[in-house]
């Protein structure tokens, strides 16, 4: 089963303000994509956009495979405008993924924005695994929290905040984090957190973890050209060296990261 | 139909390469394609002593191309030979190192070890990555300094020995003669142009090396120009690089002068492309009866229509 | 909110130029825009005697990217001062005019030539064509003989001087200071980077001049390296081009160190492009509360994050 | 009314083997292309394809334009994939128009391959102001000559030709054009042949046209940058210099070209 594969767009959704949901229909078999999986999809029909962009895995139905992005520059823009029928090149799925093997008591998912792509795969995963992770979700407003609905019917247990404050708590998410900790001192016994957001947010998580002796993933993101840990565009500094996102990652476990 | 191309005392079984530092150590490409069937694989730049090489952001997309600074980032001669040229040798395809140093002996002592390994078909001297600092650049953009540097690795190995020439520089095919006159067996090209970029919003360069190096179809038709210079100046064949997406850009490299070519940026775009060009060259020269890769080199007609 | 810049003696409206040979002689564009509005309109380069300039194909279009071999073709300094400059003349807009020869003393007549004429404010010396057949193209890649031609038209004419330099060159820094050594008021970077593409079904270059410049957002990366370069080495303004399509475009190079920028290949894109740009650094300008174009010249930071 | 403008695709339909007809409606109006006249398209939608293409007038109806094109590389292939709502740059109507102004007795039109898309616009002006021009058409096979349901139903007198022989008469035009022009030797009183085509044609048509003192008009291409005259890139060699095709043509006498 080759990772390059061609894909035919079955749907792309506006949800939010600059914010897509994309359905893709692969056209031939591919590899079963696991949560902090990630594809790197052709955007544009000329050599400009030139490389590939990554986005994680945000859901399976089927043999389609759903992506949630948001639109930062060029490529993504172009990628809105994708109407069903059109045909993308896409590469993966590529890198690790979360370790959830050995099963633990206390789960806890932190995303950040758009960061809710991976960690809501990760979040149905548990569930049909009959886990019962507790989410942390913030943006900076509530028109940037995502699919509230699919994390209403999955029933995952969801405190949510923003910076604006305008829905559910005001503040960011490590902060209410901290105060969950500190409300529920046993979570910390047999506790993972898995997380995915803006760096500053992962790196006051990782602090936050540290503080309190937690174990913790981050998926990370960096610039790519490759996707399969040719190009070495992807680095990350790790207390094990420079790591590549693509390929050691990109989810990595959040004491070794040095931010 | 015959495909096989000769570099010197190198021979390759068809004329697609893949670049040096786009296709890893091609393990990574191995589950893409067939890589036995490449008419050789350029490894990673090699040095003496493994490279951190430079911190992130190391890449950045611009229109039609891409900066990298990866800074020669490697595992090091010793390391390359012990756990990634096993992998390689069990290929049919050509193993060419691409190494380099950061004075005269250090090249040398790295031709050296690099000449007693096995399963090592050639070696690539890159004297023009644009991501060092300072003086060291001048190996690749002084022809005088380029003539002792290939001197000095020409007495250190006996085997096919390539020179990568940098395109930031004034005459390209001056820096071809001084490759060819210290004895190298062909010259490749291009390296990336040096470049920049800067992000408006924290006005800060793009890449934490402040400059990179410019690679992509961004640059071919500088790269096809310099391939057409070098070809008229030099005797030894010439590797074609910079910007090749297809069998038709492939093709026109050949025609500038080039002998073989070699497949870079591509590859990060489309991990079949070196294949794909293999391909379409043989579809090209099959459907005009053209009986060996060679008949194309330098076959570009000048004469008015 | 302040636009307006100093190039030496020549003082523009807002930093924004139509670059020479991709705007005609200003009246092709006028129907699109309010060339008044431009800090400046630079012309078609002319020399002493009208031009024919090569056969066609001329243009061709590449990766992000165009090349061109339009060969200096011009109507020649007299009929451009007689039927041309009138209408220039109407417009609030500073008047720039590119110039060549094909000696020293061409050069130097050219410019007096021109210094006589009513409504034009600026020259720009155009040493880095790369169209010229043989050893002309000396003026723009050896400093001393840039030294020289600078010179002679220093001595020839009062008026602000614009060199405008070869990105063909090992070290563009070097290059630049021949010029502010020599009298130039400013320099301009960067011209077209001499390149060639061949059409593999005619086996013939798509030029009918073989080489040609390449321009566009494919070189953008290149240009803004360059611009940094001159910017740190010269104390004189540089005006930066190569590839602007857009208002961030013309940001970065001002942040490298341009004090105005040059828009070429994007008005053949869009015919309101460099309007379009001078409205987006505006707003830019206005939403972070930069006062004045300049406090952008070179603010690149370097330091770490 | 500025020539530069958006454009909304009506449709876009597949003719024949690698021909297109797109029908574009302006967002703005626009000034009324003559026969002659063309507009520049932009094609791909991020900096690669970079130049606009020149496309002919080939039909207007009401405020709608249609052109009629081949697929010939990246520009035209993106084009042909374009779909209804699509939006395109566009800059025109730009050049010349066929010179008709002087009412003349014999009109001979020339058209080969999709050289028949300025040609038809110039045949159906002509056919509204009761002009009875003759229409020469060839091309390599029948799968090539375009429209001919369309130009049967404005009842121009067509002569059809193929290299290939496949359908209407086996040989060149100009070929056809020669027997014609024996056959009836009143044509070339007051006679005028408007035609555009490949170059070999024109260059043949001008031989036959000079051989019998026949008076003539072609419409040219020309690799073109700007459209407007600006870059000097698309210059035809004549007997009075180097002009723009895109400016003092595309249409120029034929007696003044020098192939
Ligand atoms: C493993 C991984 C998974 C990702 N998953 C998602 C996801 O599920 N949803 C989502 O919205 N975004 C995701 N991203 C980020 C997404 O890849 C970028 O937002 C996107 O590449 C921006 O492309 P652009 O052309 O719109 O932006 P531009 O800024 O125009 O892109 C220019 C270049 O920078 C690169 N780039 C810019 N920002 C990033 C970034 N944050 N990460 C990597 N490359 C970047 C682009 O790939 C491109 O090469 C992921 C990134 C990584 C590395
Ligand atoms: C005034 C004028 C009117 C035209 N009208 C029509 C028409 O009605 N229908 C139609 O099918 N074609 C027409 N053409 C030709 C059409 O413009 C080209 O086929 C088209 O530009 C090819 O673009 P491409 O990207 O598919 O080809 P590519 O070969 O990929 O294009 C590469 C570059 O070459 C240029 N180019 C290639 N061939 C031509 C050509 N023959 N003329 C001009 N530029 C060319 C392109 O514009 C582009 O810049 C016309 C050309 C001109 C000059
Ligand atoms: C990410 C990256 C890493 C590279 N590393 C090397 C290297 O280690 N040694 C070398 O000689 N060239 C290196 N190159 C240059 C390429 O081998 C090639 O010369 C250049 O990219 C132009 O070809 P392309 O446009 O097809 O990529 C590198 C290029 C890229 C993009
Ligand atoms: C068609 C064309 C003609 C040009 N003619 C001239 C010229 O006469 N004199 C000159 O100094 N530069 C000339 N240039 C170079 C441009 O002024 C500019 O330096 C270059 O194109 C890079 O900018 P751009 O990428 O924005 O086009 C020409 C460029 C083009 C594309
Ligand atoms: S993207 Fe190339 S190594 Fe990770
Ligand atoms: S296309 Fe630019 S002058 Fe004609």
């Amino acid at each position: 089963m080759s990772r390059l594969f061609e894909a035919s767009v079955k749907d792309n959704r506006r949800l939010a303000e600059n914010h897509y949901l994309l359905t893709f229909h692969p056209l031939k078999k591919i590899r079963r994509p696991e949560p902090g999986n990630f594809f790197m999809l052709s955007t544009g029909n000329g050599l400009d956009p030139l490389l590939k962009r990554p986005f994680s895995i945000h859901r399976r139905t089927g043999s389609d495979i759903r992506i949630l992005y948001r639109v930062a520059g060029r490529g993504t823009d172009i990628l809105s405008r994708k109407r069903p029928g059109d045909v993308l090149q896409i590469i993966g799925p590529l890198g690790n993924s979360f370790p959830v093997g050995r099963s633990r008591k206390n789960i806890i998912l932190v995303a950040g924005g758009v960061g809710i792509a991976p960690v809501f795969a990760l979040a149905e995963g548990l569930i049909a695994s009959l886990k019962k992770p507790v989410l942390f979700y913030g943006a900076k407003t509530g028109s940037g929290l995502l699919c509230i609905e699919e994390l209403n019917s999955i029933g995952i247990e969801t405190h949510i905040c923003t910076d604006s404050g305008d829905t559910g708590r005001k503040g960011p998410v490590t902060a209410i984090l901290r105060e969950f900790i500190q409300g529920n001192p046993s979570v910390s016994e047999d506790c993972c957190i898995y997380a995915c957001g803006p760096e500053p947010m992962l790196r006051s998580l990782s602090a936050l973890a540290a503080e309190y002796g937690l174990r913790g993933y981050a998926a990370l993101e960096q610039n790519m050209a490759c996707g399969i840990g040719a190009c070495l565009g992807c680095i990350v500094n790790t207390t094990g060296g420079y790591k590549r996102v693509c390929r050691e990652g990109p989810v990595f476990p959040m004491n070794e990261i040095l931010w | 139909m015959k495909l096989s191309v000769n570099l010197g005392k190198l021979k390759l079984g068809n004329p697609v390469i893949a670049a040096s530092g786009t296709f890893g150590y091609g393990e990574e490409y191995s589950e893409f394609i067939d890589i036995g069937r490449l008419g050789a694989v350029t490894v990673k730049g090699l040095s003496l002593r493994p490279k951190d090489g430079n911190p992130p952001p190391r890449i950045v997309e611009t229109p039609a191309g891409m900066l990298n600074a990866v800074g020669l980032q490697n595992i090091g001669i010793d390391s390359f030979i012990k756990n990634k040229l096993p992998f390689l040798r069990r290929f049919r395809t050509r193993v060419i190192v691409n190494f380099f140093g950061d004075s005269i002996s250090e090249y040398a002592e790295a031709a050296v070890r690099l000449s007693s390994a096995k399963g090592i078909h050639a070696l690539e001297m890159n004297i023009s990555c644009p991501n060092k600092q300072a003086g060291w650049s001048i190996f690749g953009t002084d022809p005088r300094v380029t003539f002792r540097v290939v001197s000095a690795v020409r007495r250190a190995t006996g085997m096919p020995l390539i020179v990568k020439l940098s395109p930031n520089v004034t005459d390209i095919a001056l820096m071809a003669k001084a490759a060819e006159d210290a004895g190298a067996d062909a010259v490749s090209l291009i390296n990336t142009l040096t470049a920049m970029a800067i992000d408006i919003n924290t006005q800060r360069p793009k890449l934490a090396n402040v400059t990179g190096g410019l690679s992509g179809p961004a640059i071919r038709p500088v790269a096809v120009r310099m391939v057409w210079e070098c070809h008229k100046k030099v005797n030894i064949p010439v590797i074609g690089m910079g910007g090749i997406m297809s069998a038709e850009d492939a093709i026109e490299f050949m025609l500038a002068g080039a002998t073989a070519v070699a497949v870079g940026t591509a590859n990060f775009v489309n991990p079949r492309a070196a294949l794909d060009i293999l391909e379409g060259i043989k579809s090209f020269m099959s459907a005009r009866g053209i009986r060996s890769p060679g008949e194309l080199t330098g076959a570009v007609k000048l004469d008015v229509a």
